[in-house]
């Protein structure tokens, strides 16, 4: 066992498979030598060469092009993009391209994107970026989203096995600041599993990425200081979502919170507030809230951004005023 | 050196080629005529993009390969369908969206591909394929060494980022892959003189580091020749070649379009220039066909096509309750 | 007063506004001397002139920064894309960059972007999508989306007026079967309200673009067949969406049924839900329901694309289960 | 037709112009090294990405414009910024995110821009700002005519689609853009020879039928007089121009990064050609200064930074009442 952050979590489980399968490549921009504009790639290309840890120029499309005509032909490839924000240059690429191929030609595309997200550091509008929402509304794409290091490594070996492609999606605020005590071998995550990562009746959170521990901290403030006890579902893959836990969490506790980090106007929330008024209106004794950035651009000052994000005790205020409806 | 002493070249390319060359261009083009009748007929939804004077690019092209090639064909690639693997009726399945066809009534006209014969299917954002070929040569290379790709591009798709991107990258990267510019005149109503500025496409090979040839597309001879010379250099010494085929859209961009905007001095230069003509003018020459062996092949393909369209109508198209099968791979 | 098509009134808005204000300028592939892939900018080349109606190459991206350029100096142009699909090559100009100026720099872009959409005529997976969930999610930008020829002009001449970034999708269904008697002279229809173009009370259907004229033959019919009265909305404005509209459809029918031709997952529709499901909660009897197209590529087979639509009879039957409910 | 004779032009080169050049770079350069410190005290989020030793060109362009052309800056070019309208107060209040800056705490680092000295501000998507600026010159052109534009650009970024989307539009349309390519050898942590297959990036031009030129971009003189021929040029007969400026970028990508990858044979060399010793080497060869003189200047200069960098750092941050304010225009 040894402790890992969410970072080196991910790290090690390109490690894993770059070591156990020969048809793993992993590339993007500056992730050889340099490692990666997070270090996520650090020490990759050393280890296993440059045919299989490579740069390229700057160029999104290309990159993801790349990457759906290795998995068509059998490789896995992995590939960064440095920020999720840069991927809106190649939505075709996923949406049109890679999404497509088996519906229409039956041939499977097995590769990875690992797409750095979330805000919370000062990135400002570009680089802070939670794109799940444009990702999720994509067929034949499937979106992960870890909120722990077991999770980061479990998921991400899962993305590279599955056949179809996988958006990772990696939260940066949590990249050094989750962490772990992990086994030395890693054990795939099954993609479509949401995790009860705390159990109550009072009241429910969906929520993904960097809001579980906010949500958590929440929990734990309320249950402390309001004698409230709230359950927390980790959905951890959003598509496919996990229908059945999701509904499991309303019977139990008939009052909903859904919080992410992205922009609320079709943000992921909306989907699964739109899944629950429709499969689990009955088992509701309360409107279904949502907890979400505003439809504003990621800003840059701490002033902004930490009202911007939501925090534990915007959380916690939301749960007050649910639980009390 | 592509451009010395062609015409002897052209002389040495042999009967067996020749006569290929001509029967994958003519079944082409009876194909196309077909689809052009069926689509008028009502038969057809959408549209029908036909490859209709074009066909010496992918008919070379497709003579050119190996069978672990790649390709990734354009709108105007019906010759490189049917000389990787598949057979008019499944190009008919394909646009008349049956379920046999190579995507089962998922996609029509020109978006298909062959797996098997080591063919994407495009998609229609232009220049994205560039890249998705370059992976699969890629991959190919690290298992069996000489795969290369062959691309197909109209004038038009150049002006895309993804054009630019892709090229850039497989420069940087030594991919292998002759990318082929089928200098048509129109990207749909748009000339080219609106398209780019440059004198030729192939000026912008050394903007990528990349060696460029502009060619006479419609000279079967040539454009083989060339891309035999090519196809050898590249296999061997790993990296893209930007080849410019001058040829010309001979019809509207698709069967909807009246072509009202085509210079009419363009077509009479272009049907004198016919690359089936030039194909039996120049075996005519050499002895190697005559005027009856020749109308007899049109006559057999015809009726291969008509048989081949009449098949493909009676089949069925796609069961409703498949809709949503395998928009994942095990779902 | 003539009769116009739903192409031919966005035709006639354009002529308007390029008549009546010299900032006005149209540009995009193939709209010059040709008049467009559908024909909607037909005479106005020549009408206007080449510098003011004018073809540029295949580029979406530098299409819509070349109007984002336009806008930002006090032009206000008109962008087509010549399929709506091929937008998603250049998200990046609409989402960070269109989207974004005004928050970030104070100078307005009054653009408007064209985006011919939706399927029912065999264009298959590339030529008939629907992605207003995705424009919708881009802080920054409005999005419209009319179902009929006097909105269709209303709608553009109102685009063209704002001063921000507005994308019109434009339904190419519609284009020809939508007829209606209008003015030679244009009136805009505000951007943000709905249109209540069917009175109801055993439920209400919100919806927008194709589906309107699907939604109304299925309400016939039930009024006819079942003596069942629904109300449907046309939403017209997708965002801002009219809240007090929807919400006003929701107390009056306690029954909601939302229709759309885009995909399920994290469709438009889910938003609509999860605003009932938090501000109507206490206004429904029964679960909010979507009908929608499935998570599928869009296919090309009239078999597969019969199914693939909504249409009046699967409406039909998802409102009589729900007023049955 | 520029290169002949640079020298003897670099000589008649005014003493007015000299000194407004060296005073606009000692002020990037002195703010610059004001903002690496106040972030490596912890006062600025995110990072601080530097201009230093690319000064010259950022500089020259500011003094060839005339007061209606437009900007599109990227990545280095503080002179830009203050050259057109923004003082060092204002550079920090934009790093520092304080309301009264640029973007009124909204964005941080280099994404920011001035309109009413006809600077736009660049999202961080390469490339994209090529088009924007281009629209922005039409747009003025349709009113008052003489209107240029000039766009920055790293050698990364000519790798994105978006660039050559760009440079082709504004190639077909006439629009005069000098479109400036700033060559540091690195994007990021990626040697040039990693990101591009050609021997120099003004190769391009030709692919899209402009004019280009290769110069020293360390090289005060050169930049400036180069610069002053290009832009009376394309002011008379409108049209791009793509001028490739072989630079150094002399710090980490940002100053979060070490830079561990340098080659110290290029920081060497660059070190001996920083633009700053130039100018005053060529100024006091030519009489126009004295030690003495620029030891003052660059003492007034860091006392101007100084106060300025005090000034905004005693600013408020802006009221998170407002976090949802402007996102419309009325709104
Ligand atoms: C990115 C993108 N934008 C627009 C289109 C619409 N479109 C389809 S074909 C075409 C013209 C293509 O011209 P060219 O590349 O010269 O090919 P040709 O039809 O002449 O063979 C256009 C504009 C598209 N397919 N992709
Ligand atoms: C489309 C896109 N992809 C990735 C990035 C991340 N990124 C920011 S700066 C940079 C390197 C830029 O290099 P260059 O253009 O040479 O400019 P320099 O920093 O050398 O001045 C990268 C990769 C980006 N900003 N945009
Ligand atoms: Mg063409
Ligand atoms: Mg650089």
């Amino acid at each position: 066992m040894r402790e890992m952050t969410y970072i080196g979590a991910i790290q090690a489980g390109m490690e894993q498979v770059l070591r156990e399968d020969p048809s793993v490549v992993v590339f993007g921009q500056d992730v050889g030598g340099f490692g990666g504009a997070f270090k996520a790639t650090e020490g990759l290309q050393k280890q296993f060469g440059e045919d299989r840890v490579f740069d390229t120029p700057i160029c999104e499309s290309a990159m993801l092009g790349l990457a759906l005509g290795l998995a068509s032909q059998g490789m896995r490839p992995i590939v960064e993009m440095q920020f999720a924000d840069f991927a809106t240059t190649a939505i075709h690429q996923l949406l049109n391209n890679a999404g497509t191929m088996h519906y229409r030609t039956g041939v499977s595309a097995s590769m990875t994107v690992r797409a750095p997200c979330g805000g919370g550091m000062g990135g400002g509008p570009f680089h802070s970026e939670e794109l799940e929402a444009i990702f999720c509304h994509m067929p034949g794409i499937k979106v992960v989203y870890p909120a722990t290091s077991a999770d980061a490594r479990g998921l991400l070996l899962a993305a590279v096995q599955d056949p179809d492609p996988v958006i990772f999606l990696e939260n940066k605020y949590l990249y050094r600041r989750e962490k772990q005590l992990l086994p030395k071998h890693g054990d795939p995550v099954p993609i479509g599993q949401a995790s009860v990562v705390r159990n109550g009746y009072d009241a429910c959170v969906l929520t993904y990425g960097a809001m579980v521990p906010e949500t958590l901290h929440a929990a734990s403030h309320l249950s402390a200081e309001e004698n409230y006890e709230v359950m927390v579902v980790d959905l951890r893959s959003l598509k496919p979502y996990d229908e059945e836990t999701i509904i499991a969490a309303v019977a139990a506790t008939s009052r909903v919170l859904i919080v992410h980090e992205g922009w609320r106007t079709c943000g992921f929330g909306a989907e699964l507030a739109a899944l629950i008024a429709e499969k689990a209106f009955h088992l509701l004794d309360a409107p279904v809230r949502r907890v979400t950035a505003p439809d504003v651009p990621v800003p840059f000052a701490r002033e902004l951004e930490d009202v911007y994000r939501p925090h534990a005790d915007t959380i916690a205020q939301a749960l007050i005023e649910l639980i009390e409806f | 050196m592509w451009t010395d002493d062609i015409a002897a070249k052209v002389a040495a390319v042999d009967a067996a080629v020749w006569s290929r060359m001509l029967e994958l261009m003519v079944l082409s083009r009876k194909t196309d005529e077909r689809l052009i009748k069926l689509y008028h007929q009502g038969a057809i939804r959408g549209s029908v993009f036909a490859s209709i004077g074009q066909e010496a690019i992918g008919a070379a092209a497709v003579l050119n390969s190996a069978a672990d090639d790649l390709f990734a064909p354009c709108i105007r690639d019906l010759p490189v369908h049917l000389g990787r693997g598949y057979s008019p009726v499944d190009i008919f399945r394909q646009a008349l969206g049956k379920t046999a066809g190579p995507t089962r009534g998922r996609d029509g006209n020109i978006h298909y591909g062959n797996p098997g014969g080591g063919v994407y299917a495009m998609i229609s954002h232009l220049g994205a394929m560039l890249s998705v070929l370059a992976g699969g040569v890629m991959a190919r290379r690290r298992r069996r060494e000489k795969t290369i790709g062959f691309a197909f591009l109209g004038d038009g798709a150049t002006s895309t980022g993804d054009f630019h991107e892709a090229m850039n990258l497989i420069a940087v990267r030594d991919i292998p892959v002759l990318v082929i510019i089928e200098n048509n005149h129109y990207a749909y109503s748009t000339p080219t003189h609106r398209q780019y500025r440059c004198e030729n496409l192939v000026d912008r090979a050394l903007g990528y580091g990349v060696d460029g040839l502009l060619i006479d597309g419609n000279n079967p001879g040539e454009v083989y020749i060339t891309m035999k010379d090519i196809v050898e250099d590249i296999r061997s010494r790993p990296r893209p070649f930007l080849l410019e085929c001058d040829t010309m859209r001979m019809r509207g961009h698709g069967e909807h379009d009246s072509f009202a905007y085509a210079v009419p001095r363009l077509i009479q230069k272009y049907t004198r220039r016919d690359p089936i003509r030039m194909a039996v003018r120049g075996m005519k020459s050499a002895g190697l066909i005559t005027d009856e062996v020749y109308e007899a092949l049109e006559k057999r393909v015809e009726a291969e096509v008509r048989e081949a369209s009449r098949q493909a109508l009676a089949e069925p198209g796609p069961d409703p309750a498949t809709l949503c099968d395998g928009v994942y791979t095990d779902a």
